[in-house]
């Protein structure tokens, strides 16, 4: 294992200190327990949470800012954080007006936000991100995992509160956003959890893994490698099938690195999504290419489309200032 | 059943969990996301932090001490299920000094009762709980039937073992092994991976502890 | 070799095709010969354009905008572009002020880049950047490297350009902060030049090549790997032994990632450096953590500093607009 | 020398080269970037490309139409070096239908001296001066002596051969090799290696196509 650490148990310490260190003005960060949150608190707002394990840099504490999220709460790397840090991020950061908790779909994640959420003394709801295709959606099982398309939600659901929409609205607003988000992606290597030491999958030099998550876990197949057009042809297969955008309807692209595909790749894989879309009869109008949502250092890409109305696009265009986002 | 009893078995554990930190460790790679035994290496060390403290406080309160540390420890999903099974026991067994066997037995069935609650799973979803739900009911049982300890002990790391190897052959419903699919068959869950070596440190522990009069 | 592409011949027509699909409003993309350039022309200001390899992105192609450059060449992967596609670029988007090449200080960009200027008849000049301090410079040799301290002097001579410096001007400033620039990087692995199918070197599984640059070539020195904290007091070491800034000094300090490092470990590099910075009496003012300069999907990052003055300050402050930097 | 023979001779360098692609490749993966190979090959395919409509075209017209197309086709540094010298041989050849071969040296040697005006740089600096210069030398000499053909070009082949040999034993000053320091010690200049192949293989092409009578 090769990674600039010092120590392992000092790595999400050090990271979200140097966040801090390269945008004071932007970001605060409490330890003990941990969490970011914005450096100025915003008043008179909805207070939007979000959090998970480490890893998956800039998500969720590349989102705390104005316009996103007021705090994260980041666990160990791929380990959701403990209630204490959630309840100890809302008490510092809720305004009177409510917390929205925004959540990946992961047993863990759950659990967590859940216990946090029923020890909670300030009004607080729920958005659950399910986004990723891979994964059949049935209420017997834990269902599809929150990945990329969580940017979107914590991007959308951010300006609404930014908006001085309630909790409700807010809620609602993510609710929908995530209903109109789908993601799929794929990995070519998987990654190394530092306290592990060794890569969490083996995967031959011409082989992918489809369907895959943001922990570097196996997928739902393995297939030789193919081209990227092939590649996106099925990506977006799957998400069109499950989201049944209208002809003609509006969308945003967003074609997600895992962390060890280059830019160059990302811009490639987002050209032919975008011409499949329009193909499809679809428009691409909204975009974002890069590494947004990742699994450390795995190489791949997922593509998410999230199907627009006006309201969601002005949400996405409203201004925000995150380490990650900005415009 | 007294404190040090409990923090003595939980030593216990924590030795068996290290000594079986590949397989452990493995089990999550394959079908998890490889971070399950480190989850439970931490609580275990935490544990062995407040030990001392916890020495001369009733079973019961120690149980959801040590519920509440793990609670704000572990993380993932073993962390907030790990620790509803302790807070449960504890309160089961608040107020009692020295819990016999079916008070110990009750308390473990409603540890068991609050990790279903929490996770929303049942025997045959691959869960942790494919070990746990029915060593509990065994459990219940062998007290009820003032079994001998070392029948009783036996009988539940039997249990414990062929259970846990069952789940080889289940596709999962809940935990992240769900996403894998058809491709979780052939794997152990993790998590029954942990508790079968669990149930069998305690029960090593226990015999260990039973003088030759209270075997009976 | 596993990567996202469809044809090795047109990686670099269907990457850039892809820029502007996503950046449609900020880029527009010229083949034959191949440029980038902003959407809309600027008028009445010095013209910079840049260019050189691809694989390095977002450099340059995604620090064309508002505020940066006005076009980007891109060669071939590692390769630097031709002439023509220099001298198309400055006749499409000069508007009269000149045009300013910034130039990395390689023998190749340096020579296509020289026979564009010798070409041109629009008044020109040249910034060469040479910011790797890990190659010793001299005036027999090519010299030094220009690597990540490239994104500075783009950043700083487009604002001083927006803010209608003359082409002398824009030139003396891309010097000063070539000048107050400096860098160094290390990486833990190579990387794989899509045409040639196979990294460019192999390194064991524990081992560092300490003064790199950004093309996936060997550096200066093979190493077993250290911590986070010994390999940024080597790199800050060299980078400030070339600097010698004045106790007190401020400086913007910038953690690059070289396409495979994960952000979590850029922003713990970017922490130790910082505290480094500020035992050595300076102040780290301003910060920049990311992929920014890139050999595709090597692993490993590099340290830059710059040492600031209130007209450094301003101009990296002034707003920016481009698909990879913004503000 | 004529245009036929020259488009001819190149056709044979491109097949030369590609017979040579694991070496050079490696070359430039040792201690450059390693894509001198794709270059150097790319510039071959659009040689083969525009050869039809260079047939009727005086040798120095085709030659400078030869350099500016590379100019625009293999970028990097290989690229405006190897395009300088096409471009520097056509001018001397400027107007001269049918180039004697104390012409061509002579053509040879300019585009050497616009390799060395471009590159800043000089023999013993690790590049395909290293070469080009000494092979430039030679034959001059050569054709001054009148030196017949199959001894020409034996020494020509011989004389590129082993100053790209010694290249191995250089520390490189100019080009990417230059960032390595010692490091460069032990591998030879890949462009030496490209000018090596490419100079025997016009030597037998030349060779070929001499009639006995020619050989003289
Ligand atoms: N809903 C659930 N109910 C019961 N046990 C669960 C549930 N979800 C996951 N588990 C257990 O948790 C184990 C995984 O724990 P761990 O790896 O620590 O957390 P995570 O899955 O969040 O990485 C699984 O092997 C399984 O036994
Ligand atoms: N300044 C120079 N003068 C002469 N030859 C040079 C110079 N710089 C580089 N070269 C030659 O170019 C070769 C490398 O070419 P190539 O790999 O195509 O370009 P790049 O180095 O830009 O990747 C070197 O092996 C060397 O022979
Ligand atoms: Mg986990
Ligand atoms: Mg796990
Ligand atoms: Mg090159
Ligand atoms: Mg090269």
């Amino acid at each position: 294992m090769k990674k600039f650490i010092n120590d392992i148990e000092s790595v999400m310490r050090e990271s979200l200190g140097g966040m801090v260190d390269a945008h004071p003005g932007l970001l605060r960060v409490e330890f003990e327990p941990t969490f970011v949150a914005r450096a100025e608190r915003s008043v008179n707002k909805v207070a939007l949470i979000s959090g998970g394990g480490s890893g998956h840099e800039p998500l969720h504490a590349g989102y705390v800012g104005q316009g996103m999220l007021d705090a994260a709460c980041a666990g160990q790397v791929f380990t959701s954080p403990t209630p204490d840090q959630i309840l100890a991020a809302a008490s510092s950061v809720h305004s009177g007006r409510g917390v929205l908790l925004i959540v990946k779909n992961y047993s863990g994640d759950l659990m967590n936000f859940q216990i946090a959420s029923e020890m909670m003394d300030i009004e607080n709801a729920t958005v659950l991100v399910n986004d990723d295709v891979a994964v059949e959606n049935s209420t017997h099982t834990t269902g599809r995992r929150g990945v990329a398309g969580t940017v979107m939600v914590e991007k959308m659901v951010g300006a609404a509160a930014e908006r001085g929409g309630s909790l409700l609205e807010c809620k609602e607003i993510g609710d929908r956003v995530n209903a109109a988000t789908a993601s799929m992606g794929v990995a070519f290597t998987s990654c190394t959890v530092p306290a592990a030491g060794r890569t969490t999958f083996d995967i031959g030099a011409d082989e992918m893994e489809i369907g895959v998550g943001i922990h570097g876990e196996p997928g739902r197949r393995r297939e030789k490698v193919k081209p990227a057009s092939l590649i996106v042809d099925e990506l977006l297969h799957s998400i069109l099938a499950d989201l049944k955008p209208a002809r003609g309807s509006e969308v945003l692209l967003h074609a997600n690195g895992f962390g060890g595909t280059p830019l160059m790749e990302l811009y490639l894989l987002y050209h032919c999504a975008a011409e499949k879309l329009r193909a499809e009869g679809l428009k691409p109008v909204r975009s974002l290419v890069g590494n947004y949502t990742t699994a450390l250092e795995m190489a791949g890409a997922s593509l998410t489309v999230t199907v627009l109305d006006d309201e969601l696009k002005s949400l996405w265009d409203a201004p925000v200032h995150t380490a990650a986002l900005r415009w | 059943m007294n404190t040090p009893m409990i923090l003595d078995a939980l030593a216990a554990v924590q030795r068996a969990i290290l000594a079986n930190e590949a397989q452990i460790e493995s089990l999550d790679r394959a079908i998890g996301d490889g971070d399950h035994f480190i989850n439970v290496r931490r609580g275990c060390e935490v544990l062995v932090v407040m030990a001392p403290e916890l020495n001369g406080v009733p079973p019961g309160l120690a149980l959801h001490k040590i519920g509440m540390k793990l609670l704000g420890t572990i993380g993932g999903a073993s962390g907030p299920l790990i620790s509803s099974f302790f807070m449960a026991m504890g309160k089961t067994l608040e107020g009692i000094d020295e819990p016999d066997r079916r008070q110990f037995a009750a308390a473990f069935a409603s540890g068991v009762e609050a990790i279903k609650t929490r996770g929303k799973a049942d025997v045959g979803e691959k869960t942790m709980l494919d070990v746990l739900i029915p060593v509990s009911r065994l459990l219940l049982k062998l007290a009820d039937e003032d079994t001998l300890l070392p029948a009783l002990c036996a009988q539940l790391t039997q249990e414990a073992h062929h259970n846990m190897l069952a789940t080889k052959d289940m596709i999962a419903s809940k935990g992240r092994a769900s996403f894998l699919g058809e491709r979780a068959l052939g794997h152990i869950d993790p998590g029954c991976k942990t508790c079968e070596v669990a149930i069998a440190a305690v029960c090593e522990t226990v015999l260990r502890q039973v003088t030759p009069s209270e075997a009976a």
